[in-house]
């Protein structure tokens, strides 16, 4: 154990261990490139007033339909005669960011729900953690299209249904690290000082279950990604003619064999980001674990 | 140990009851009319108030769900509202083909998973583990239909080696009907079974009793098999038990896919024809097969567990409903 | 003294970690002979469980490696043996305690399984029953009703545990029986059992033992030699009458004016030894006790100090082990 | 399972027939299972009294040997004498009484046969069958499958018997169904017209689309019905294979809502019109396949009258708009259900529409919460397919442009129109020909001006299947019948 | 020794834990009472009770019954806002340095939660603040550029030192320490033993001493309450008890520590067996079943802790008939 003067702070120290793992690092830069082309389109429909989005993205040009790539348009046409290239990058926007808030949602949601029912036990425990025995105890597929099936198919809804089918895997993974944290000694140590129970859980508690439930996000924003893509199949996923890459792909199902861009194209697109968070939340884990054993 | 099983059946009966609550009232605030879709589009106004009142649609949500509860109790899961058949029996049928869908997946995952996992926790940090990782997770990555169909074409249309849907009778078409829909099911799992070997093996592998089973002269191949892999088997069993659920989900575009004639596409037909009594029983069904699987993975922990058992002999039931350790994806 | 049964000599192990390269054994050299206890005692990582594992051979790797030396055990440099040759020898002629009875032993095999494991693996021409019963007898050797060999590790506890896994180490008739630290983890009366029984068995099968401690209590009570080990080097090597009556090191010093002691009279302050180990990445040049030592002069920061023989065997690395010894 | 068996065939010929569609009967009870999946099997067990020749669309004799008409609404069926249901019995007058009467009893298809005011029997083996008012297409309802004709006393000890074990006098009888998968049928002997020449049918299920493609080419199925479009030239250019491809009865047509602003404003809805490109939609979208309409009833109905197609004129679409007051173009929503071609298709309609000004958002919905909103007026635009099923036009143009049809029956459009109104009711109440071929001219040509309804296309009916099935022909209902298809080794 | 003040009362005091298996006896009846600026040291071996002790004084855990008395306050009815105030006056040091220390907080931080908790510095004074913090490292012997130092990055010994200056930010008057130095190797051992013996010289401190190492307490110790079970088996003045054990147990316990002097006589009482469960104990002497004096007698009915010389207490029947 070194004992030298370096102050680094966890979070620091986990990123220099991340930094080892090539691969973790690798879908870490790949997501981020993602992150910046999706805020530069935003920003360019901002400044353009959607003429990108209007002109090109949304374009149909029925009479080059399934055209395969060519200089202009690197990825081909797609079975209206939109640009593939464009549709991805705008689509960017939709596919990554709306796993995300709808992970975020159900992180919050069911962090909070998970530290209570840790942090409190006894009934509070048990009145929602059967609550969440129930919700678990239908696929989280099943449930996002049982929601959505009956909100109807808005991008809200979709987010919401998502965020609902993932509510309780996240109460759970909150709520066993809180049951670890709760009793060691360094939470007594507070309660002994005289902290209250806001205290404990914001300052104690959260702090420390938060790298569990990193990972756990990470990993869940691919499996939203995933489901998002599914709901598409079963004609419940976002809306025509937004670019959302699950439901191009899912449209795009039907002609499959008449290019292999039109598929392949957004699939590659679905996969290499899932893949990136999945590497990225699996050193995410390699790099946090070792602390909280040490 | 009996006496803890019987516990956690009887626990099923309230979740069952959350089940059906959430879904009936989800289904129930569906817009659209039940009625419109039993008699179609062109039946009078008359015709469409006499059905509803012949489905009880005319009562408020609670009562109807009240007595849906009470008919499920006598064994009655109602009607099919698309083609009035009971859904019991419906259900019934389906529910034996996605049960040998799941399993297969399940095997699937675990062929895959564990070899690779054990290999990659071994190998920690060589190009061996990061690109036996990278390879199971392109499954993982991949959105389930896609891979169906890419495996389709390939395996059934351009090898012609497999079908390319549909269940087949008797032994051996069965398998070879299965081989492709496990294995579009399966991948996903697998990514997980291989993480998790991966990782409960790490964790076992740094334990001191296999420090003192390599010091008692053991070979490491019997060291491998005998200390590490049964304990490590622990979290692997939790995970395959969470992977039902996705798996049970998975079905759903995986058995349309294939047209493989189980309860995911009972399911999906419902949802999307807003026949309530039968998505209600493909859920139930769902949710029953999925607590019993963990069920099930609880006292395959008491098999390879002895500190389990004991913890199940001595409180009956502590430790209710599903593993502490969830993973998504 | 005829040949010693177990000479380590010059043992140097790195492990190689992402801050640096972990010093953990630099030149250790120590000898058990026949029948003797050897107690090795020093601070958290001083090393000992690396020298440990290293005459095993069970020292992690990665990141471990052996960097130099070797183990000569009955004529034999374990070093150079081949990984099967070097099983043979594992729970056969040399076998190993570890210090934590809770994770030593499976969880999920009985402990009877356990013991018949070892005596099995180096004895493969025995039947079942022959297996059954021997595992048996060790097992009341230790003090433990044959009765419970079916039961599972988590029925025990934490003393009956170390003796199931002192029954594994003793099973095949060990010549040299490593224990690192077996009592650490246990109550005072318990380990006072433990020991006991270690005891009594070694003499009757006249084992030797190289037993690992903290506890300079549990030395003086049970070796016949001692070796202090320092930073990945033995600082002082002696008989026990020696280092408890005639300590020269001054770490060896501070060490024995650390511990409050029952056999003390009232002492109102203790006098510990200042600061702390050094960093293993980072040892410091000269004598690795320099920063800490109330004598250290210009030498000390310059080469490491020999093993010097103060008179009767007793070794100390000091250049003022002369004059004050 | 069927193809297992083939290989027992005698004289080189298969013994089973395989054919594959992309949804399960609903229901084996023909008065509820009316949705073209399940009458595609239960065509073959079931007869109606007359029915209607694939080729010449003329009605032909079926149970009913002969008929005559009585009256302005009377009707005298004389039945095949020894025809026998598959559980043995004979059918007679009987059956054909009661089996009327349930179908004007069953809410799911009594809308074909309500205009029967009664059914009286004469003697075994006649009845009479009187209607509410002289109603021209009585015979050609009478023909449509719903109408079908079931055992009496069978039905009578267990109603419910039929949705799964059902029992006709047709071709074919029931062997057996595994839901969703497949099911079997078994070659009648007794069959009056001779035995079907294959003996077993066999009906997969395969819902995905360009899986059914490729059960045809890996040669699971024999045949296979609607072939997804972009397989079209897949399935034309294999030799293997046979495409067979013939106008269908369906028209898809978009439905705007009259009660709704703008598109109370028939200049808002012309333009509409002008503004989508059906050619370009027929020739991108449906892979070439069927052809723009230019009403909402398919040329091979009676009826039919071609009023001349609005043509793509997105100039004078902005401009009609412009004179509508809506120079900017206005926003609204489109609905349609889920289903694949049909989003694709409003998909560019969408496109075509946002050129000249008007922002349209698809919504796409789940069939039945598409169906009871639209019918409750709550849509702006919805995109629909109508299958003129009886071969005449009074079925579709009473059910979707009559007043008294608002809503619930039919009329999406919300259309009240004096004039249409008398046209219809003229056309459905006189039996000459003629007479109702011009009232159905006059209508045609109001009803495009109207414009409540822009008709799209007329879709075209397909099939593949192996170039060993012989003697296939398509019917443009959409079923088709198989009793005389053959398929060789 | 100057006049002697009660800080501290316990009677009767019992903490029961419910578990799946019984009712667990961790604390059983429990009377004492320590002076104002001593040190009552608690030994017994591991799960008799000790830390359940601790914490049940500092209401940690709430008392199945029984009653404390912190400066002749009773604290089992205090409300949870005077049980704050009190807590300024009532510490606690735990026996695992990282555990018992937040692992995404800095010594700095860990150390300024205990005057902000107690609102003894303002949240926004933030150079008072620093000072303090530094003051308190300095006090402990911390260097302070190990103010931002996260605790994996600490070694043990200054863990448990800015465990102690947590807890001596506070200058509370009465510490339970629940065995600091277990953890520590034997040199960092003494370091924090005579640290803490300082702090006790300096500000007064009373502690109570809990540690399963009978010599450790030895020479920090006015009085030594021996417990086995949940009960206490003897208490005495430290030095009557070493020099005249009374009770079988604590003269077991006695025999069994190792002296670092290969010359010191060994006289060793072994015991049988093990320490049982504390779950519904049966009545009688809990120690009876490896007690080499044991008889019928010892496991009939309560055994009374009598005073058998003046300020030693012991709980055995069998004293003085052997
Ligand atoms: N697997 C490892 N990887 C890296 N460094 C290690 C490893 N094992 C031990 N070390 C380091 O090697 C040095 C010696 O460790 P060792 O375990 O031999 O000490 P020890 O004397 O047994 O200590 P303890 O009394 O704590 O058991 C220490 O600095 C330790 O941190
Ligand atoms: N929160 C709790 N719930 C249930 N039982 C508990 C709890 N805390 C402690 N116990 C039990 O109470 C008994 C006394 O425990 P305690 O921790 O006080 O012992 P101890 O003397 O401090 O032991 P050690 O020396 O191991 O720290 C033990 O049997 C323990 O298992
Ligand atoms: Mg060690
Ligand atoms: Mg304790």
């Amino acid at each position: 154990m070194s004992s030298g003067p370096k102050a680094r702070s966890l979070w620091k120290e986990t990123w220099r261990r991340l930094k080892k793992n090539r691969l973790a690092v690798a879908g870490m830069l790949f997501l981020i490139t993602l992150v910046l082309i999706a805020i530069a389109t935003i920003v360019i429909d901002l400044v353009m007033h959607n003429a990108i989005y209007n002109d090109y993205v949304i374009k149909q040009n029925l009479r080059l339909r399934l055209k395969g790539p060519s200089p202009e348009h690197i990825f081909g046409l797609d079975e209206f005669g939109r640009d593939i290239f464009l549709r991805m990058i705008w689509g960017i926007r939709y596919s990554l960011f709306m796993g995300t808030i709808a992970i975020a949602l159900s992180t919050i949601a069911g962090g909070i729900l998970g530290a209570i029912a840790g942090y409190y036990g006894k009934a509070t425990d048990n009145i929602i953690m059967r609550f969440m025995d129930v919700l678990l105890a239908i696929p989280s597929m099943l449930l996002a299209t049982a929601i959505v099936a009956a909100l109807g198919t808005s991008l809200t809804n979709l987010l919401l249904a998502i965020a609902i089918s993932y509510v309780p895997t996240f109460a759970r993974t909150v709520r066993a690290s809180v049951l670890t944290i709760k009793d060691q000694e360094f939470i007594e140590a507070a309660r002994a000082l005289g902290a209250g129970d806001g205290r404990i859980i914001f300052k104690y508690i959260i702090p420390n279950s938060l790298a569990p439930l990193i990972v756990q996000a990470t990993l869940g924003v691919a499996g939203a990604i995933l489901s998002i893509a599914g709901l598409s199949f079963l004609g419940l996923g976002i809306q025509p003619p937004t670019p959302e890459w699950g439901s191009m792909l899912s449209s795009a199902r039907s002609y499959i064999r008449e290019g292999w861009h039109i598929t392949v194209i957004p699939g590659l697109g679905i996969m290499l980001t899932i893949l990136a968070l999945n590497v990225m939340g699996d050193g995410l884990r390699d790099a946090l674990d070792p602390h909280l054993k040490n | 140990m009996w006496k803890y099983i019987l516990k956690r059946l009887l626990m099923m009966i309230p979740v069952l009851i959350g089940v059906t609550f959430i879904v009936f009232f989800i289904m129930a605030l569906t817009p659209g009319d039940p009625a419109a879709i039993i008699l179609g589009d062109q039946a009078s106004a008359e015709a469409l108030a006499l059905k509803r009142i012949e489905l009880g649609l005319d009562k408020p949500i609670p009562i109807r769900y009240l007595n849906y509860v009470n008919d499920m109790f006598h064994g009655d899961l109602g009607t099919s509202y698309k083609n009035q058949i009971k859904v019991w029996d419906q259900v019934w049928d389906k529910f034996p083909n996605t049960a040998i869908l799941a399993v297969a997946g399940i095997l699937v995952a675990l062929l895959i998973g564990i070899p690779i996992g054990i290999l990659s926790a071994k190998k920690q940090y060589t190009f061996m583990d990061n690109s036996s990782m990278v390879l199971s997770l392109i499954g993982v990555s991949m959105p389930n239909f896609w891979l169906g169909l890419l495996l389709s074409l390939f395996f059934a249309l351009k090898l012609g080696w497999l079908p390319s849907q549909g269940m087949g009778t008797g032994f051996f078409p069965l398998l070879r009907s299965l081989v492709l829909p496990a294995i579009t099911l399966g991948t996903g799992a697998a990514a997980t079974v291989v993480r998790m070997t991966r990782s409960s093996m790490l964790e076992v592998i740094r334990q001191d009793y296999i420090s003192t089973a390599r010091a008692k002269g053991l070979s490491e191949k019997a060291v491998t098999r005998h200390h590490m892999l049964k304990n490590a088997m622990i979290p692997i069993v939790t995970a395959v038990g969470l992977q039902f659920g996705q798996l049970l989900g998975g079905a759903m575009l995986t058995e349309t896919i294939f047209s493989w004639p189980g309860l995911g596409r009972l399911m999906v037909d419902s949802i999307t024809s807003k026949d309530i009594p039968m998505v209600l029983g493909a859920v139930i069904f769902m949710a029953v097969m999925f607590s019993f699987v963990n069920l099930l993975v609880d006292i395959i922990y008491a098999f390879i567990d002895p500190r389990i058992k004991s913890q199940y002999d001595k409180a009956g039931v502590k430790r209710i409903g599903f593993r502490k350790r969830s993973i998504a994806a | 003294m005829d040949e010693p049964l177990l000479t380590v000599d010059n043992l140097t192990v790195n492990y190689e970690t992402d801050d640096g390269i972990v010093q953990a054994l630099n030149g250790v050299s120590i000898s058990v002979g026949q029948g003797e206890t050897l107690g090795l005692v020093g601070e958290t990582g001083a090393g000992k469980t690396t020298l440990a594992r290293g005459i095993m051979r069970l020292v992690p790797s990665p990141p471990g490696k052996i960097k130099s030396g070797s183990i000569m055990f009955e004529g034999r440099d374990l070093l150079k043996l081949s990984e099967a040759e070097m099983r043979t020898v594992r729970g056969k002629s040399v076998s190993m305690i570890f210090q934590d009875p809770m994770t030593s032993l499976n969880p999920i095999l009985s402990i009877g399984e356990q013991i018949q494991e070892v005596i099995a693996t180096h004895n493969r021409e025995l039947s079942k029953e022959k297996l059954r019963k021997q595992a048996n007898d060790m097992l009341e050797l230790v003090g433990i009703s044959a009765d419970r060999a079916h039961e599972f590790p988590h029925q025990f506890s934490g003393g009956m545990k170390q003796r199931v896994i002192i029954a594994i180490a003793l099973a095949c008739n060990p010549k040299l029986l490593i224990a690192d630290e077996p009592t650490t983890a246990l109550d005072v009366t318990i380990q006072a059992q433990v020991l006991d029984m270690i005891r009594t068995l070694k003499e009757k099968m006249n084992t030797a033992m190289l037993l690992i401690t903290h506890d300079l209590g549990v030395v003086a009570q049970n070796c016949n030699r001692v070796a202090v080990i320092y930073a990945g080097e033995i600082v002082e090597m002696g008989t026990i009458r020696q280092i408890f009556k005639n300590p020269t090191h001054p770490y060896t010093i501070g060490l024995l004016e650390s511990i409050p002691s029952l056999a003390k009279k009232e002492v109102h302050r203790l006098n510990p030894v200042k600061g702390m180990m050094p960093d293993p990445t980072n040892l410091p040049v000269g004598c690795k006790f320099n920063p800490r030592c109330k004598h250290a002069f210009e030498p000390c920061y310059g080469k490491v100090p020999p093993l010097t023989d103060i008179g009767a065997g007793q070794l100390v690395r000091c250049y003022l082990a002369k004059e004050r010894g | 399972n069927g193809a297992s068996e083939a290989s027992a065939a005698s004289g080189g010929y298969k013994d089973t027939i395989t054919f594959a569609q992309g949804a399960d009967v609903t229901s084996f009870d023909p008065h509820i299972g009316k949705e073209t999946p399940a009458v595609a099997v239960t065509n073959h067990i079931y007869d109606t009294l007359v029915d209607i020749d694939s080729v010449s669309g003329e009605v032909v004799p079926q149970i009913a040997e002969r008929w005559e008409q009585i009256s302005d609404v009377s009707y005298r069926f004389f039945i095949r004498k020894g025809l026998k249901f598959h559980n043995g019995e004979d059918l007679t007058a009987d059956d054909v009484k009661f089996s009327l009467d349930r179908a004007i009893a069953s809410a799911a298809v009594s809308y074909i046969v309500d205009f029967i005011k009664d059914v009286k029997i004469e003697d075994d083996y006649t009845v009479v069958v009187t209607t509410k008012a002289p109603y021209a297409p009585a015979l050609r309802n009478l023909a449509v499958p719903f109408a079908a004709i079931v055992p009496k006393d069978y039905v009578e000890a267990n109603p419910d018997i039929l949705k799964t074990k059902p029992v006709g006098s047709g071709p074919y009888k029931f062997v057996s169904w595994a839901q969703s998968d497949s099911c079997k049928l078994e070659a009648f002997d007794d069959y009056y017209a001779g035995a079907p020449k294959t003996k077993y049918l066999v009906m997969k299920v395969i819902p995905e689309a360009a899986q059914r493609t490729i059960a045809l080419e890996t040669g699971e199925v024999d045949l296979s019905y609607d072939i997804l479009t972009s397989d079209l030239k897949r399935v034309r250019e294999n030799e293997k294979l046979t495409l067979y491809e013939a106008p269908s009865l369906t028209c898809f047509y978009i439905s705007m809502n009259m009660r709704k602003k703008p598109f109370d404003n028939k200049l808002v809805r012309q333009a509409i019109n002008y503004a989508i490109d059906r050619q370009l939609l027929v020739d991108t979208v449906n892979s070439g396949t069927g052809a723009p309409a230019d009403a909402i009833i398919a040329p091979a109905v009676f009826g039919y009258y071609s009023p001349g197609q609005y043509d793509y004129n997105p100039e004078k679409a902005k401009k009609l708009l412009a004179e509508a007051g809506y120079p900017n173009g206005f926003s609204c929503s489109l609905w349609v259900n889920n289903n694949q071609t049909r989003v694709e298709m409003c998909q560019a309609i969408q496109e075509m529409l946002r050129e000249v000004g008007i922002t349209c958002k698809i919504e796409v919905m789940e069939f039945g919460a598409f169906i009871s909103r639209s019918t409750s007026g709550e849509h702006d635009m919805a995109y629909f397919g109508w299958v003129t099923s009886t071969k005449d036009a009074d079925y579709t143009y009473y059910s979707l442009e009559h007043s008294s049809q608002q809503g619930a029956a039919g009329n999406r459009t919300f259309i009240a129109d004096p004039e249409v109104d008398r046209l219809i009711e003229l056309a459905r109440t006189n039996t000459d020909t003629d007479t109702r071929r011009e009232a159905y001219k006059d209508l045609a040509i109001l009803l495009k001006d109207i414009a409540n309804n822009a008709p799209i296309i007329y879709t075209a009916i397909t099939a593949g299947s192996s170039n060993k099935v012989e003697n296939f022909a398509l019917d443009p209902i959409g079923y088709h019948k198989l009793e005389g298809v053959t398929v060789h080794n | 020794m100057a006049e002697k003040q009660e800080i501290l009362r316990v009677e009767h005091l019992k903490k029961y834990f419910d578990t799946p298996s019984g009712s667990l006896h961790a604390v059983d009846d429990l009377s004492f009472s320590i002076n104002k600026g001593e040190t009552l040291g608690v030994v017994g071996e591991s799960g008799c009770g000790k830390s359940t002790l601790g914490r049940t004084i500092l209401r940690l855990h709430e008392p199945t019954s029984g009653n404390i008395w912190f400066e002749g306050r009773e604290i089992n009815s205090c409300n949870k806002r005077e049980m704050k105030n009190l807590r300024k006056h009532m510490q606690i040091i735990f026996q695992d340095p990282f555990a018992s220390l937040n692992p995404r907080m800095t010594v700095g931080e860990t150390i300024s939660e205990s005057l902000l908790i107690q609102k003894l510095v303002g949240r926004k004074d933030k150079a008072k603040l620093e000072k303090e913090v530094t003051e308190l490292m300095d006090m402990v012997g911390i260097a302070p550029r190990l103010i931002n130092s996260y605790p994996h990055e600490l070694d043990g010994g200054r863990r448990q030192r800015v465990g102690i200056a947590r807890v001596l930010a506070l200058r509370p008057q009465f510490i339970v320490c629940d065995e600091p130095v277990s953890a520590l190797d034997v040199s960092i051992q003494a370091q924090v033993l005579n640290l803490m013996q300082d702090l006790q010289e300096e500000f007064g401190f009373t502690y109570l001493f809990i540690t399963h190492d009978l010599s450790v307490v030895k020479h920090l110790s006015n009085e030594i309450l021996v417990m086995y079970l949940g009960k206490m088996v003897e208490k005495a003045p430290a030095s009557a008890l070493f020099a005249n054990p009374l009770h079988p147990y604590t003269q077991a316990l006695l025999s069994a520590i190792p002296v670092p002097d290969p010359d010191f006589p060994v006289s060793r009482i072994l015991l049988e067996g093990e320490l049982t469960s504390p779950i519904d104990p049966k009545p009688g002497c809990r120690f009876a079943r490896r007690c080499p004096k044991a008889t019928e007698a010892c496991l009939k009915g309560d055994i009374p802790f009598i005073e058998v010389e003046p300020n030693h207490f012991a709980a055995c029947i069998m004293i003085g008939k052997t």
